[in-house]
């Protein structure tokens, strides 16, 4: 897979998600107990043997560059290929800042790249996937391009892309929806296509006003291209909406599912950060949930997920709840569907309860 | 590629009183405290030191050991100058010298400290249990204007006699040291932890290279040798958590130590242990387990109950197995049903249902790499 | 010196050399064969012992971004510590953008990191420095804040600060001039303090409307400081002229200059690109020139300095001239007194000539 | 960590053909073609065709090629999995087993290998120079359905008794090998570079080992054991450059194969050789020098005059200094005045003013690793 160009576009649309997003863009909220959104694509290129990956920055960029640092906890920190960033070049006239903008300027790069794909991606979407047999779709059907697209299974309540494919995986219709039902082929935003193919679209459509590469780019040009729609089966979650980032996470206590995104495929990499292991106390009672390493227990913990360095003191309750990174839960308080950012403090005592569809959200650094 | 200080790590040994623990690994890669293995200890030392340059002199069974630490890179020592290297026995003309002592293999690593051309080297052993800063040994050694420093830890007097004994006078200097001795005069033990200035050490030991009555170890002959000599040894005082960890009894107690409310060692706090692993999700507790007084690590999936025990990445407790006073190596499975108690099972093991690990008189049972036990009762145990 | 951390500011005034910095900082202008500016201030802090620097990143920061990498180079690709970016976070309001904006913006890492001083610079100054002397100089004078300055002996045409000092090396005077006279202590823009002083003059002088480190920080509390200049008399020359970059340049074609800059002292690291060695053929003739590897030489060479990858045909004459990576010169071309930018042709038989005083530039990519 | 496809580099080689330039580093170690190794051919065909894990068998004096490779980062093979691994001789229970043919070395790192499960491992010799993409050998070897391949080039049948010989069918297929033969079938040699379907190959090297007429090595056992199976052999054609340098010759001659106006070996292009050293600024040239027909690197300073020569990093040659066919390796300085004709002159030696290198028969003259020379004539040369 060294001829695939990995590029991960984080231009994505997170007002969806406002309250853990003010901060951060969507690639770098906190999910699984220890991971960021982004680690499930940029893991799944490298573990499909893609060595050359570009990342192309959105604004509020310290958070992806904190996170990635160098690309040696995904083995990218490479002298040649390896990790690299796309911004957008600002000595021009600012107007008409889009992403299909930020290609067009980086053009050379990817013209200059010794690779013959490219896979081009949001991280937004909760997966584990082997690429190379999309590549083999994408050779065998003789595509142009390749859609990767799922089918939920529940209705979906946020954005998506939805598209309809002939009996032979041709593409035949493309709409963007505020809704999915349950039957629907939804998009995962991820495309396989040609070095050629990828800088004639961006030339052929920046350059006539467009700035949306799906909308302006790939929906004008059906008629031009062969796109074919390769279906994968396994799990996936696109989140862009609070409710869906409660409800992907709590897929996980689904033991098929946490097995499948971590154990039984290949590993999904993230920044290490040498935590010690979970320590329970002797008052400890958990059950039903995911444990990060660093977390102390004393207290109870049902159907939830705690992150790392968590500290759960005597007396605590907390149930369907998602705790992340550095949260302090002083004694006897009770948490039951809330999701704490990073870093909260709840005092000894305090009672906080959300809805089960409408979970409550504790900003950042927050002391309660 | 001048470096003031480099670090020799003594892991050569053949740890044969880790029995089947250390048939596939060498000691220093015997696993530890939920996610470690004993070599992250000195290495993560060294590194949080500011000690970037690291020899690890082992002599068997080197493979595993050196996929284990690879590049350096988990213990931040996949430095451009120096870094982390791998010293087997030296390819001499016709054959490999196996190294005889601790003070021959360091001497038949002349040529690749000399490479750094170092002021100092810090002389450190692969089986011990601590967090140290070295940096401050060696500010202590300047400060002495020492030729070498031992580093001594306060022993019960009963201890005493397994250990390095020293005397020192008022200021730290050494005045008398004994090799385990019958009556000892002191309570400060060696922590088998020495500074060396390199040019003097590099004449002792090419002198104790030339004796052929000399058993070659810095215990037995140098550090004796050195203060024959009247050379300026000083001791460096430490107080905190210091285990040997050569035995099975004291690798299990030693595990134990990280367990009680409040842990006599404490893993977290800022001096970071690093450890290299595979990429693992947090652990998955089950509806029905129940877990007290443990530590458990990444990617493992808790079904059953555990008390007071340590549990490695990956390790899978079935429903209604019983964990107890135990220490469970990564990937290992207990099936339902199964209980592990006072028992000691290494990596990739399997306890079928409803086995029961234990032991009648009291010692600890250990389980080898691989084994699968399918016989029920406490006869299929083997111990170290 | 891992007690130091460094910090590379590269929001630097750049309009004094428009021509070269049209698409890149400063920081990454291409400098003696094969370095950009960054480099020197870079390996001087590694060389030192820093293994923590931040690079607070320019508008145009892709070049810098390309430049660094995973920051392996230079040996800063670590687990901990080792490179990181610090970038003005957009989500409030864009008024008042400035360097003391973007450091109180980042004040949190500098307060939660270990080092127990900071070493603030920027990076158009071309030195090679050992930083323990003036650590120790630092605390030996018990000094607030520590400024490096030297004594270029010889007229300055562009703008720099100058300072005053008393006997005992007290700053008694620091002003900001459009030019310094031959025997003026001119800063180099380098400044030694303690953590506890840079967060305090940060968010003092922020929170007091001030915009830049020196004029609103440091020059207004010189009487709550103090401030030692520290006297270096190496080689340094800062660079934020075009005629001084010209200038600097040929000072490397002094042996004696060559020597102290790369060989003498410790090294300087810059990205490594793995060229062949430069090929003399057998009409090659050469003089007291620096060249790269990479360049193949069949033509008439004298006081110039060749970049990588440059080729010079036949019949070629160059003189006085600085030619950047991947020109090519194309037979019987004849330059003097030209600076030629990267990737430049210059067709067969061609002759351009600049004035000593002030030279021809021809921009990147360009085709005479 | 399944990997598709591993290469072992026998590095192992006393190298004793290259005299004097082997006598304190291994003969991979050997400078080369002015800023690089003999083993940085290898490594970077093997970088550049994909194949991210690299085993070097090295058996003497491995201590600066260990310093050298480092992590692997220069060859882009500082890798989280795989990467680049010295492997001496692997250490058994007593004592050492030295690697006592090329079979020997690989049967002797089984477990190496196994641990990363390949299904292919690629062959090669440490002491060739020459660029490769492997992984079209591998594409044939796929397509062609074979067990072994390997890797010839067409030979003067003059040159051919040197050589490991084959005949081959139509399609490829080899059905004779002769190891150096008087009367050559063919003039299709070995290059010395084979792939292996890796189960097929285990079980010949066990059967190797134990069959104690062996001399465990390829050429001479596993590759004709293989043929009279009737394994599926094949040949894999490469026309491109390839050069063995294992003599002083050689060596003398790849190195002037670099300088011709249109060069026989060109190491320019996009497939980058790789090389670790030192950091350094471009090299300067005095108003007074005069260079044709060569190659110059970093950090030299070029006062004298240069002609058909090969110059290595931070070499200084002085004023009036004449330096003609010749190999000047890194950090040699020659003084001022003096003169060197056909030489290789190794690493850090130093020619003091008005010498006059040169050989009275037209041999080439090799002056070893850090002498000085100061006698002025041919008298004080080392013939390699």
């Amino acid at each position: 897979m060294n001829y695939v160009l990995g590029l991960i576009n984080l231009h994505e649309d997170n007002r969806l998600i406002k309250e853990i997003t003010r901060k951060r863009p969507i690639a770098t909220i906190p999910f699984a107990g220890r991971y960021r959104l982004i680690d499930f694509i940029l893991s799944s290129m490298v573990n499909s043997g893609i060595i050359s990956v570009g990342i192309m920055l959105p604004d509020k960029a310290a958070s992806i560059l904190d996170h990635l640092r160098s690309g040696k906890d995904w083995d990218l920190a490479r002298r040649h290929e390896g990790l690299f960033y796309l911004l957008p070049s600002n000595d021009d006239d600012d107007i008409r800042q889009s992403e299909l903008k930020t290609f067009y300027q980086n053009l050379n790069i990817m013209r200059r790249s010794p690779q013959e794909y490219i896979l081009l991606s949001g991280a937004h979407t909760v997966f584990n996937i082997d690429f190379n047999n999309v590549l083999r779709f994408h050779q065998n059907t003789n595509a142009d391009i390749t859609m990767l697209y799922y089918r939920p299974g529940r209705k979906l309540h946020s954005p998506c892309t939805v598209i309809k494919t002939k009996e032979n995986g041709l593409v035949s219709d493309i709409a963007n929806c505020p809704a999915a039902g349950e039957d629907a082929d939804v998009s995962m935003g991820t495309y396989l296509m040609s070095r050629k193919v990828f800088l004639e679209i961006v030339e052929h459509s920046y350059e006539r006003g467009g700035s949306d590469f799906l909308l302006d780019g790939i929906m004008r040009m059906t008629a031009h291209y062969n796109i074919y729609g390769c279906c994968y089966d396994g799990y996936v979650s696109c989140i862009n909406s609070l409710y869906g980032y409660y409800q992907t996470s709590m897929d996980l206590l689904n033991p098929q599912i946490w097995n499948e995104l971590f154990i039984d495929n290949a590993p999904i990499y993230t920044r290490t950060k040498d935590d010690v292991p979970a320590q329970y106390k002797s008052r400890a009672n958990v059950h039903n949930s995911l444990i990060s390493n660093g977390c102390t227990i004393e207290g109870l913990v049902e159907n939830s997920i705690l992150f790392r360095d968590v500290r759960i003191e005597k007396g605590v309750k907390i149930k369907n709840s998602i705790i992340m990174q550095g949260c302090q839960l002083h004694k006897n308080s009770c948490l039951e569907n809330v999701i704490c950012d990073k870093n909260v403090t709840i005092s000894a005592e305090k009672y906080l309860k959300g809805a089960e569809s409408y979970p409550l959200i504790v900003e950042k650094n927050t002391v309660i | 590629m001048k470096t003031e200080c480099l670090a020799m790590i003594l892991a050569g040994g053949q740890g044969s009183r880790l029995g089947v623990l250390t048939k596939r690994v060498a000691k220093p890669a015997v696993h530890f405290g939920g996610k470690y293995r004993i070599i992250d200890f000195p290495l993560s030392n060294c590194s949080n030191s500011g000690i970037e340059t690291v020899g690890v002199l082992t002599q068997y069974k080197p493979l595993e050991l050196h996929t284990y630490l690879g590049t350096g890179e988990a213990w931040n020592l996949d430095r451009k100058n120096g870094g982390v290297y791998i010293l087997p026995p030296y390819a001499r003309e016709k054959e490999a010298d196996w190294y005889k002592g601790t003070a021959d293999a360091i001497y038949q690593n002349i040529n690749f400290i000399e490479t750094y051309d170092p002021d100092y080297v810090l002389i450190l052993s692969g089986d011990h249990i601590y967090t140290m800063d070295y940096s401050w040994m060696l500010e202590e050694h300047k400060m002495n204007k020492a030729e070498a420093t031992i580093s001594v830890i306060k022993v019960s007097h009963k201890e005493a006699s397994r250990f390095g004994i020293m005397t020192t006078d008022r200021n730290g200097r050494i005045t008398a040291f004994e090799e385990k001795p019958k009556n000892p005069q002191s309570t400060l033990a060696s922590m088998g932890i020495y500074i060396f200035n390199w040019r003097l050490l590099k004449r002792y030991l090419e002198e104790d290279y030339a004796d052929c009555l000399s058993e070659h170890d810095f215990g037995k002959n140098i550090i004796p040798k050195m203060l024959a000599d009247h050379v300026r040894l000083f001791s460096y005082s430490f107080d905190g958590y210091w285990k040997d960890v050569g035995t099975i009894e004291s690798l299990w107690e030693a595990n134990m130590d990280l367990l009680k409310e409040t842990p006599s060692f404490d893993l977290g706090g800022s001096w970071r242990i690093y450890s290299s692993h595979n990429p693992l999700p947090p652990h998955f507790i089950g509806a029905n387990a129940k877990i007290t007084n443990s530590l458990v690590s990444g990617g493992a999936v808790i079904d059953g109950s555990i008390k007071n025990s340590v549990i490695f990445p990956g390790v899978h407790i079935g429903k209604k197995a019983r964990i107890v006073n135990s220490v469970i190596m990564p990937y290992s499975i207990i099936h339902a049903g199964a209980v592990v108690e006072k028992a000691i099972v290494a990596e990739n093991c399997e306890i079928m249902n409803d086995c029961h690990i234990f032991s009648d008189n009291g010692s600890i049972t250990v389980i080898a790499e691989g084994e699968t036990i399918t016989s029920i009762g406490s006869d299929n145990k083997q111990v170290g």
